[in-house]
């Protein structure tokens, strides 16, 4: 038993989980919470790939992000309607059916067409190796990327401008 | 004056049951972790790459909680000797602290370089293996001289030992001392790498828990004097000392509370939500070079994302109480972290910026050549971001005149109000952990991080010296303690600064952020990105730059200085003379 | 949600008040909020129900009577006498004033002339009093406003003035000082030299808090033009005191309406000034929390210029007239109204003849001040509702009676 | 089983999709539609840099996730202000009814 897979095991435990939490909880701030923890487990196994500087992007951005949908959470919902997220069972059960199915159709497929394992003969990147790539190589997408954020920017700012009466 | 012991908070807290109960509940809970620790520790002992920094992360928080349950239990058992015992010899302890911080400062040099050195001998240099207790008593304890300075230059961190120490001078192998045999058993562990990382964790669990509780104790006396009282004075012997530990003891009896309502589970793990990240920063939170449990190649932004991590506990707590004036609390911290950590991040981004680098060891390293090369001093926009970075952790850790989430004259105690006992001072444990480390950091950023203002190689020769030339270098020139004590300064006026302004209101918050901070921190990373591009280092204007900003720092401290120079010498004038006499009522 | 113009104020919207107005649009749910009993800025045993919009409060509707103990009731039966110790706790901040107001309704309706030493300790106690009472009022302000210093600074000069009136009386807070026919007992030996020696280390204090609190850029920022009311509105609510001069009436009983012996002392009124003027941050609205606030600051220093005065013209003599042991209270009505620490305070006493009044009515200014409460605090965050309520400065005691 | 590879990752993955796609399926909240949606990137993420890691051996897998991430900022940051629009259009939620605010 390698660390690896300890550290493996336990975070895909800590993730699932989680993710089982924001699918069972009923609450949306409780699910808020979970995703956060899903959040934190899936940065944690960056991490552990060794890509430091996307765990911390993660947990940053994600941090924030989450802060706000639990903000949102809170704000736009009330006991009366938006806590108990009422499921019809009819549909519970459909959306579980074909979930659980897809998942184990995903296993089988992964796990058939499985190589051989191979443990990863890639370098550790740095930071800068990644802001060189972002600058030379993924230069486009990069700034059509910090376009997109802009006009994100701005049309958030535009949909909840108060309505001129 | 009667002494108020410990066995006096206890004595009016304690029903019959309740002691033996807790005594039983820490005990098993201590039992129990403390097998945790060493079924982890084992894990961890075979386990190399990524689950072994999580089995040395569980082993020691297990450890650190089975120690800190079994010492509840032993605290609470004896609770008239321990109090006694312990305020008996107040002073002897917090001397003794001070004395061990300034010894420890030379640990990873003088005890794990000796242990690497051996290590490096027996194995050859570069290799590894694991030496047992009689090789290492072989070898003669005189220290390896230029060790420090290895590991100085190495800024290697805690790191296995093959890393990146080379050519260094060999340990003098003599005949075995009678001292040797033991230190050899004393030593052994400190091969492991295991062993110093625990030992690092202990180290920064420890240190946080002793840096809340001086520090409120500290911010309770600043209070009391700048208020023209004395602050706490009972408790303990010399000024009180011990008041935080009163508290914390009386905290940790006070009943748990939990409102009709309230979202339990999430208003029980809310305190732990915001205190590990709290705690957790401190793992990437550089003391020297050498002194750093991990020194990440994302040191920043592993600290930026626990910090923003904290605050979420903080919400959830207001949220999960049921209180409305919680809520609004919570709800004014989730605003005020969203638009603070924007300005915040981009004046960050200067520092980074300039040293092209966001391991904080290497930005530290850069400082290393005294005042004039602090990154703050490097051109006016270092400086400006010093300013901003400054501002914006102060909303960051909610501290006045940002302190709206727990605005006591306005939403009672806000997100607080309605914690108790040991969850609520779980929250004051994380915010001043964080104050520290946001202090710390500015330090690190901008301030020469640890090293003294004088330049680091003025006393090089000195590190070939005896130990007392070394003690001497480390306390004048270059280690843990002038970051300590830099991020005690920021500290300091950061309470400094919530006794003397009124608060902020909520709009003016945004507004200073949104309308100010924002536009101005934007400003600074542009101009500090131009000044990067157009201004080469060591031409006529970074110089002139460097110097005067490097004279209005120098004129900030000395104005500084002198006005509590001035305060305290003219203390009595200043307050005037009817407050000195205690007149009429004597 | 209906009127999108603070009300009564819609010329004074600063850009701050704009932009709240303006965030009134992301309408979330209403919110009702407990302000009290139990709660740091109410001051007291005051309940306001804020209905808020998130942090912006739409209405705050005050509900007082937790302090109430019957003292109009209890005046109906006790004798004049015994009721001066109960006037102690109407407005405990000022104890002295209250027994001054009593005293001087009953003295004019059983026509008891008051030595002249008397009037002059009266003034000195009173006065002392109203120091006192607007240390603490600058103090707990600051502490609303987060500012926890100035509110130890303000309680250490306080003590020295609780000295002198427990060297005087033996008391520290409630007095039964100044009594029917004058005062129960003379000064003591030695106290004009510690009044004049308090006087001079205080009145360069003031001055000092003011560089540290009235100018402080934040305070300023967060009380001027704060809970703005009109001199219309001032007069139209029975405002008085402080607050109604803040509104710009200079209206002082002291001096529009002179009792006791106030005509003998020359002394100014503070009211509020529009900012720009001297001593005034730009941001200050006549009639906001900054002007309320200053005018007490201001009062302070008139009020040790009263001291001085009073100190050099005290009178030789007795210190209490010859009152009856069993006085009896006239058949015939009486109201009379003195300036209070917080406003005027009037008492209405009818006799029938009797050993005991057959109605005593109090007009407490606190109960007058604080109906403006709700009238300001429309559409301020709740910060601001600390804010105002502070400014007003009430003491439940005197509202609930 | 006891080496960890690209399978592991895959399926791991593979159940948070699931999960999210579930979350997407049967919440009628929209706050918590968005949460589902987050999940699923996240599942996205997970894949491209254990690809990344276990097959390419370049940082492509780690800069199209950064590009997942932050697009995914961008996503909340819309859906929070429709959500906004929604509910101001639709607000007729009881609002002195019990634990006002409460999500």
């Amino acid at each position: 038993m390698t660390g690896e897979a300890i550290a493996f095991y336990l975070l895909a435990a800590v993730v699932t989980a989680f993710a089982l939490g924001c699918v069972l909880a009923s609450n949306i701030v409780r699910m808020a919470l979970c995703l956060l923890g899903t959040l934190g487990g899936v940065a944690l196994l960056y991490f552990l790939m060794a890509a430091n500087f996307l765990g911390a992007i993660q947990l940053i951005v994600y941090a924030g992000g989450t802060l706000i949908v639990i903000v949102f959470g809170v704000m736009l919902t009330s006991r009366a309607y938006g806590t108990k997220l009422r499921v019809r069972p009819l549909e519970m059960i459909g959306a579980a059916v074909v979930t659980l199915a897809l998942l184990a159709g995903l296993t089988a497929i992964l796990v058939r067409t499985a190589g051989p394992v191979v443990s990863p003969s890639t370098p550790d990147f740095g930071v800068a190796q990644i802001g060189t790539e972002l600058l030379s190589t993924y230069l486009v997408p990069f700034e059509v990327i910090s376009v997109l954020l802009l006009a994100v920017m701005i049309g958030a700012a535009y949909l909840v401008q108060p309505e001129k009466k | 004056m009667a002494n108020f012991t410990v066995e006096d908070a206890l004595r009016s807290r304690w029903s019959a049951s309740a002691k033996p109960r807790a005594v039983r509940t820490f005990a098993v809970l201590g039992i129990v972790l403390a097998v945790a620790a060493l079924g982890l520790g084992y894990l961890a002992s075979s386990a190399p790459g990524a689950g072994y920094w999580l089995a040395v992360l569980g082993t020691a928080l297990a450890g650190v909680a089975a120690m800190t349950c079994l010492g509840a239990a032993f605290v609470i058992q004896f609770s008239r000797l321990v109090g006694t015992w312990l305020f008996r010899l107040a002073f002897l302890i917090f001397v003794g602290g001070l004395v061990g911080i300034a010894l420890l400062a030379w640990v990873p040099a003088l005890l794990y370089e000796q242990v690497d050195a051996a290590v490096a001998d027996h194995y050859g240099a570069g290799a590894t293996g694991v030496l047992t207790v009689a090789d290492l008593e072989a070898v003669g304890w005189a220290l390896p001289t230029d060790s420090i300075e290895v590991r100085r230059q190495g800024a290697v961190g805690w790191a296995p030992p093959t890393d990146s120490i080379d050519g260094r001078g060999k340990a003098v192998v003599g005949s075995a001392h009678p001292t040797a045999s033991f230190l050899a058993y004393a030593l052994w562990p400190l091969q492991f790498r295991l062993t110093r990382d625990i030992l690092a964790l202990v180290g920064v669990v420890g240190f946080v828990s002793l840096l809340a509780m001086f520090t409120i104790w500290w911010e309770r006396k600043v209070a009391g004097r700048m208020q023209s009282r004395l602050g706490p004075m009972r408790v303990g012997g010399w000024h009180g000392w011990a008041q935080s530990m009163a508290d914390g003891i009386k905290l940790l009896q006070k009943e748990d509370i939990y409102l009709e309502g309230a979202d339990r589970p999430l208003f029980k793990l809310a305190p732990y939500i915001a205190f590990m990240p709290a705690l957790a920063l401190f793992l990437a939170l550089p003391f020297s070079a050498a002194w750093i449990c991990r020194d990440l190649d994302i040191g920043l932004l592993f600290i930026l994302a626990l910090a923003g991590i904290g605050v979420l506990g903080v919400i959830v707590a207001g949220w999960a109480s049921n209180n409305k004036w919680s809520l609004l609390g919570a709800m004014r911290e989730a605003c005020q972290m969203i638009s603070y950590e924007i300005p915040l991040g981009f004046a960050l981004l200067v520092p980074v910026m300039t040293t092209g680098t966001l391991r904080l060891t290497a930005i530290g390293e850069l400082q290393a050549g005294g005042f004039h090369t602090w990154l703050a001093f490097q051109s006016p926009f270092t400086l400006a971001a010093a300013v901003l970075f400054f501002t914006a952790t102060l909303a960051a850790c909610k501290r006045a005149p940002f302190d709206l989430p727990e605005a006591e004259s306005e939403l009672v105690a806000g997100v607080y109000t309605e914690y108790s006992g040991f969850r609520w001072s779980l929250f004051f444990f994380a915010e001043y952990a964080e104050m520290f480390a946001v202090g710390a950091l500015a330090a690190i950023l901008f301030f020469g991080a640890w090293y003294s203002p004088l330049p680091a190689n003025w006393g090089a020769a000195w590190l070939h010296g005896p130990l007392w030339q070394r003690a001497l270098y480390g306390i004048l020139f270059n280690g843990p303690l002038w970051l300590i004590f830099k991020g005690f300064f920021f500290l300091f006026v950061q309470i400094w600064l919530r006794w003397t302004l009124p608060r902020i209101r909520l709009d003016q918050v945004m507004y200073a952020c949104v309308q100010v901070m924002l536009p101005l921190s934007m400003l600074v990373l542009l101009g500090a990105t131009f000044w990067a591009l157009l201004v080469p280092h060591g031409s006529m204007l970074a110089v002139v730059a460097n110097l005067a900003c490097t004279a209005l720092g120098v004129g900030a401290v000395l104005a500084i200085i002198g006005i509590v120079f001035y305060g305290y010498s003219n203390r009595r004038q200043l307050v005037g003379t009817l407050a000195i006499e205690h007149w009429p009522g004597s | 949600m209906e009127d999108k113009v603070v009300h009564g104020q819609p010329d004074l919207l600063t850009d701050f008040d704009r932009q709240r107005v303006a965030a009134d649009d992301l309408r979330t749910e209403e919110l009702l909020i407990n302000m009290g009993p139990q709660h740091p800025s109410t001051h007291g045993v005051l309940r306001l129900m804020l209905r808020t919009d998130g942090e912006l409060v739409l209405e705050a509707i005050p509900h007082i009577g937790y302090l109430h103990r019957c003292a109009e009731k209890i005046g109906e039966n006790v004798t004049p006498v015994q009721f001066v110790p109960y006037t102690d706790r109407l407005d405990y901040l000022a104890g002295m004033n209250n027994n001054h107001g009593y005293s001087l309704a009953i003295e004019k309706l059983c026509g008891l002339e008051v030595p002249e030493r008397a009037r002059y300790i009266r003034v000195l106690m009173c006065e002392l009093n109203r120091i006192a009472s607007h240390l603490v009022s600058f103090g707990c302000y600051g502490l609303d406003m987060g500012a926890f210093t100035p509110f130890l600074y303000a309680f250490r000069e306080r003590e020295y003035i609780l000295d002198l009136f427990e060297a005087t009386c033996g008391q520290r807070l409630t007095y039964n000082y100044l009594s029917i026919g004058g005062v129960t007992q003379d000064l003591p030996g030695g106290f004009a030299d510690k009044l004049a020696h308090f006087l001079d280390y205080f009145e360069p204090k003031i001055d000092e808090y003011n560089n540290l609190l009235s100018y402080n850029y934040i305070f300023v920022k967060r009380t001027a033009g704060v809970g703005v009311v009109s001199a219309a509105d001032a007069l139209a609510y029975g405002l008085t005191g402080p607050c109604l001069r803040a509104s710009g009436v200079k209206w002082d009983l002291r001096r529009c309406v002179p009792y006791e012996i106030y005509d003998r002392f020359e002394f100014d009124i503070p009211i509020g000034i529009a900012g720009g003027a001297i001593g005034v941050p730009r941001e200050v609205v006549v009639g906001d929390s900054w002007s309320r606030y200053f005018v007490r600051m201001q009062e302070m220093k008139q009020s040790v210029r009263i001291l001085r005065q009073a100190l050099q013209q005290l009178p030789a003599g007795e210190f209490r007239a010859k009152v009856p042991a069993a006085l009896k209270v006239p058949a015939g009505e009486v109201y009379l109204e003195v300036e209070g620490a917080r406003g005027q305070l009037g008492y209405l006493i009818v006799g029938d003849g009797k050993k005991t009044p057959r109605r005593v009515k109090i007009r407490g200014p606190s109960f007058c001040n604080l109906s403006i409460a709700t009238h300001v605090c429309r559409r301020v965050l709740i910060a601001d509702v600390a804010a105002i309520l502070g400014s007003i400065d009430v003491v439940m005691g005197e509202v609930d009676r | 089983m006891l080496t960890i590879g690209l399978t592991h990752y895959l399926v791991l993955a593979a159940v948070l999709f699931c999960c999210g796609l579930y979350v997407m399926t049967t919440k009628r909240n929209a706050v918590g539609i968005l949460i589902g949606a987050e999940l699923v990137l996240n599942a996205a993420c997970l894949n491209l840099v254990a690809f990344s890691r276990y097959r390419t051996g370049r940082l492509d897998g780690q800069i199209a996730a950064l590009f997942v991430i932050v697009l995914a900022a961008a996503e909340a940051a819309i859906a929070i202000a429709i959500f906004v629009n929604y509910y101001r259009l639709l607000s007729t939620i009881d609002a002195d009814e019990g634990r006002q605010l409460r999500g």
